[in-house]
């Protein structure tokens, strides 16, 4: 199977207009996605493609869109709408919580949303507090939504694919830092199933669980304390609702130690879902050392670039952390 | 948008009476067991605004979709909702409308047009506009209605989705039963201009108020609008003044209303005037209201009947339609 | 100091009133508070000892409403304000989550934002999925919030006060269900320290941390065991932003054992936190067994009691995971 | 309402120029700083609405209070904010208004009456109706500017804020700069009346639209309007149809207009047109505009030199200023 390269960006755009060839119900909505082709570029060209009647640019009224993409999910259609930083789902979290995920379940079972919710996630970009966030714990307390973050552009063309033709409302939370970085993707048409978990690395000492940018903190740590002797498994989620609990949890049996990684701030993060699972599960017994959580301090992201660096999560925090769990 | 009253057809008037007698019937049994502690929860009652679902929903083709408010039930019925199952999830029985799993906060049945209640204000003005969009692109006949009272006109959602609905041109009606008040709050405390009809100008689509009471006035007046929504024209915006004879909800202690109120307004009922009208008018014969009388009534105590020897849901049921495979 | 029996409902309505006497500034708002007294009749009869100019009805304009609040305590008031079931938040989620508790670190510290949002949350009505959630995970994910969630009347009224005193943002989610239950209350002021929580039943074989409605199912459950022999110690949080932390390290050294319970649904829930902060404490090496979370089913909440009462956690339940967690 | 412009005043007219040179001046440098790397984050620039900015602030009081777009840098200019700190903090340094913690699109200063920029469109609405809330409850004599695009006029916000204000009747003055472009969206795709004072009718607003880009008229439509507010008439509108010239931030390849609409807005450029006009109506001579360019080139430069000379804050303050004590 042939392979070519490409940006996480257009792994989004493949995954999109794939799905658009092939299914006529798949269309796309947002703010200023067409020849503006989107804040971050992923709907470039499209347009030309598909035509504004389905690369659709929306008014700045994100409870209105997102509600018209959910009302026409009910209706048959399969919208991939975007919200153009994640920061804005809280002005439409009425529809993102209280009607996409619930319908199906308050009507018995007699009608489903499936609607995919693509979003800009994550900070580093120097865009504040009101730009930066990662909202995912969030997401993942709603039952009836399924939540996914993408890392490569490999998962994010496979599991972007899967989630346009899952039956559900599903949140794809994409990653700023992200859409410029390369990587491998077969030429062939594959998908990629929701809710399982990928090893990006394997080790024996040390269990890594971690999620989107942070994936490749992480494998920049294990690599430098590899070189200390250390083998350090990375676990990358991709879905994070449903979780792979297995994955995780046969991990840490075999090293013993846990360290959980997230961009998000660390009170309320989903890395204490993953903790608290772990450290109720099985596996509990098999650690040598308290779980560690490693996420960005519990202040609004600073715009000063000294003070958002500060903050958040990297490879040398992470490296640390790995030695620290191992002392 | 001047509405031509034709004369009453016989078969229509009937209709739209046994509607909203079988709307009325049906919530004062919701109250009635309500009383008594046989259900559950909250209901929020339409009685005395009868004359807008029927009215309303009687002019739709049954393709038709609509969105109903948390005060739901009358628009439902008038649907043309299975009345059985939805006396049974207002029971919370396993054969309800929704499995026990909505209850009267929920009451949807998409199969009979009947999109869903919302327990939020708002969101289905939105909710329509894409349903909408979908029947658009595929080019079906279809009109979708959004349901929204008074007070729910004064949420964000309002806003956006007429504005989305008028640049997009979505075949919606945007149907606003207003009783002049959001469970205490008079409208005149929440609005400056009352006319509701007004707040449709800027997004240039057409509204007019209307007295929903007059189930007559209603139903010709959706009729032409839902022409002129199907005719690919966009929006319309119909607002249809009514009054909540009943509480606000299970709780309200009517507070805010005089009694003299309330009781000039039960002389204003909707159903006893079509009563009057359908005599008036030579319509109907007293012996043909009185049979729609008895076949409502035996209908709805049928439903009860139907829902007390419902099941209730089993437990395991509880983790089911979550999530569609 | 004399005491008098009071419901929660009015020890609620007390505090803001005294703290209304007390402070010009103070001022309530909110959909029909007015003549109807709240949708749960908290502020009954305020309307006339503080009129309409300060028990003010609002239309059904959340976003507004609560802008408008932060808005006056930019400007030196002190909102109490009103969201009449606290999943209604979701629909002005952007003034709670991106406004007012980021203001104040954006703009370097030259504002403050003392407003306390209250709004009745949780389960057991039989209202359904849109109203009778718990949402307060959610809000202890975002730096800026205080969170407070009170069990009894005593601890209401004690901890409103201080959160109307209090400089920031204050999220208050009163537990529906406890509205008419009683309790003793000082018939002096007092007020709660916001941050600290409270032992609400002292033992040596286990530690529940709890809070809010959960509390007394937790209380109960403590009860029927203490029956067969065993001490269970009750953690009432009360705030759960900032988090007490050192209570229950200390006690689950002693104890050796924890159990974290609530009504929001497990997964991404507030027991993740709580669990992860303790498996990642120094009394991680003190625990006998794994910790466990008991809380509602991840689904929706259902409309039949039946099905209600099945997902939401209740005194045997928690008994029989205290017996689980020693067995 | 028809403003009666008077004859132009010379003090006020060198001060209009003043706030929309400083203004110009001030982003053409964080551009360039920008384009260099220099300055870090996003901006969005108000080059070619200065008129709006300016003729707004400089019609307020002191003791007004703004609350200012993104795109909000002449807005806080002309308002009055120390335009050294200003830059500051733009490029994240300690000595800045928001300490190197908000940037280009948090820009505020409380004590100048700048209640700051916002990231998210349209929550100033809601939030200007509370501070003049409480303005309007101590009985003094400010009025509460919430600046908006057009763009962000079709978010929810906009109306439940304006439906506040006025069943409130509150001191606030709505001022839209309309640049008929929401990113790349033109204001036809997404209103079908594009003259946004009509969307402030049915809360009956007083609206007005006029010229954003001619400084005078603004100044003297504003003049008016806050008298009409601060005497307790309630809230207004006015429409500043303006153009932005730059992009709309860091990434704009322009692709969604021409470059010659660009240019026929250039000639329409208010500085430009303003200094003609004060020329032309002999209120100053070429000399007197020259030492204003030059008084405000001097300005900006001290800016800039002051902000590179300026500290970056210390990682151990980033734990401030999350919680007031
Ligand atoms: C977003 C939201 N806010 C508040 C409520 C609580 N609530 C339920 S019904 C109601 C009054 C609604 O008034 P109106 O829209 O006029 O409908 P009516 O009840 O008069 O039929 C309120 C405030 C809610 N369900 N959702
Ligand atoms: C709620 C929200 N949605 C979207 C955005 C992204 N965004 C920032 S500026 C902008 C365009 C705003 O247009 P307008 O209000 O006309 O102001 P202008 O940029 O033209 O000054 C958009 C869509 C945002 N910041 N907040
Ligand atoms: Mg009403
Ligand atoms: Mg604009």
């Amino acid at each position: 199977m042939g392979k070519i390269e490409m940006t996480y960006a257009n792994a989004i755009k493949e995954a999109i207009s794939e799905e658009m060839r092939r299914d006529q119900n798949v269309y796309m909505l947002g703010e200023d996605i067409g020849v503006y082709r989107g804040a971050f570029g992923v709907s470039g060209g499209m347009i030309d493609e598909f035509g504004p009647e389905r690369i659709i640019d929306t008014p700045i009224s994100e409870t209105a869109f997102v509600g018209c993409a959910i009302g026409s999910a009910v209706a048959g259609m399969r919208p991939v709408v975007e919200i153009m930083f994640s920061d804005f789902m809280a002005v439409c979290w009425d529809m993102i919580i209280n009607q996409a995920p619930k319908m199906r379940y308050m009507f018995g079972g007699k009608v489903s949303v499936p609607m995919v919710l693509r979003t800009a996630s994550g900070g580093g970009t120097g865009a504040a507090a009101q730009h930066s966030q990662s909202l995912e714990a969030m997401l993942c307390h709603v039952p009836g939504l399924k939540v996914v973050i993408p890392s490569t552009p490999y998962d994010a063309k496979g599991l972007l694919k899967s989630a346009i033709r899952d039956n559900n409302p599903v949140m794809f939370l994409e990653q700023k830092l992200l859409y410029r970085t390369k990587g491998m993707v077969p030429e062939e048409e594959y998908t990629i199933p929701l809710g399982v978990a990928d090893m990006k690395r394997e080790g024996k000492d040390c269990t890594i669980v971690t999620y989107g940018r942070m994936v490749h903190m992480c494998l920049a740590a294990a690599e430098a304390v590899s070189k200390e002797g250390i083998q350090t498994e990375v676990i990358d989620l991709r879905t994070l609702l449903p979780m792979d609990k297995p994955s995780i949890i046969e991990s840490v049996k075999k090293t013993k130690h846990l360290i959980v990684v997230h961009e998000a701030v660390k009170t309320g993060g989903l890395g204490g879902e993953i903790a608290a699972s772990i450290a109720e599960s099985e596996a509990f017994n098999y650690l040598d050392a308290p779980i560690k959580r490693l996420a960005s301090e519990d202040v609004p992201v600073p715009f000063c670039p000294i003070l958002e660096k500060g903050v958040l999560p990297d490879e040398i925090k992470i490296a640390q952390a790995i030695r620290d769990v191992l002392a | 948008m001047a509405t031509k009253k034709s004369a009453i057809d016989k078969n229509i008037a009937i209709e739209l009476l046994r509607k909203m007698l079988t709307s009325r019937k049906f919530e004062e049994k919701v109250q009635y067991y309500f009383s008594l502690g046989m259900i559950h929860g909250t209901t929020h009652l339409s009685i005395g605004e009868e004359g807008t679902a029927a009215g309303t929903c009687g002019a739709l083709e049954p393709q038709d979709q609509i969105y109903a408010t948390h005060r739901g039930h009358s628009q439902a019925v008038c649907k043309g909702i299975d009345v059985y199952k939805m006396m049974a999830e207002i029971f919370a029985r396993a054969n309800g409308v929704c499995k026990g799993k909505g209850g009267s906060m929920h009451i949807a049945d998409k199969d009979r047009g009947v999109l869903g209640a919302n327990g939020i204000l708002g969101p289905s003005l939105a909710l329509a506009c894409g349903v909408a969009f979908a029947h658009k692109k595929r080019k079906e006949d279809i009109v979708t209605v959004a349901f929204f009272g008074d007070g729910a006109s004064n949420e964000g959602v309002f806003h956006e989705s007429l504005n989305l609905a008028s640049v997009w041109n979505l075949p919606v009606l945007f149907i606003c039963t207003n009783n002049t008040y959001g469970m205490s709050t008079h409208i005149t405390k929440v609005m400056k201009d009352t006319d509701i009809a007004n707040r449709a100008k800027p997004y240039m689509i057409p509204a007019k108020t209307i007295d929903g009471n007059d189930v007559w006035e209603v139903y010709n007046t959706i009729k032409e609008a839902r022409k002129y929504v199907a005719e690919g024209n966009g929006p319309m915006m119909i607002v249809e003044n009514t009054y909540r004879i009943s509480g606000h909800s299970k709780s309200d202690g009517n507070l805010y209303r005089t009694k003299e109120e309330i009781a000039s307004w039960k002389e204003k009922c909707p159903i006893k005037r079509w009563k009057e009208k359908l005599i008036e008018n030579g319509v109907c014969t007293q012996e043909e209201i009185d049979a729609v009388e008895k076949e409502t009534t035996d209908l709805i105590e049928g439903a009860v009947k139907f829902a007390l020897d419902s099941p209730y849901p089993k437990l395991e049921d509880v983790y089911n339609d979550v999530y569609a495979d």
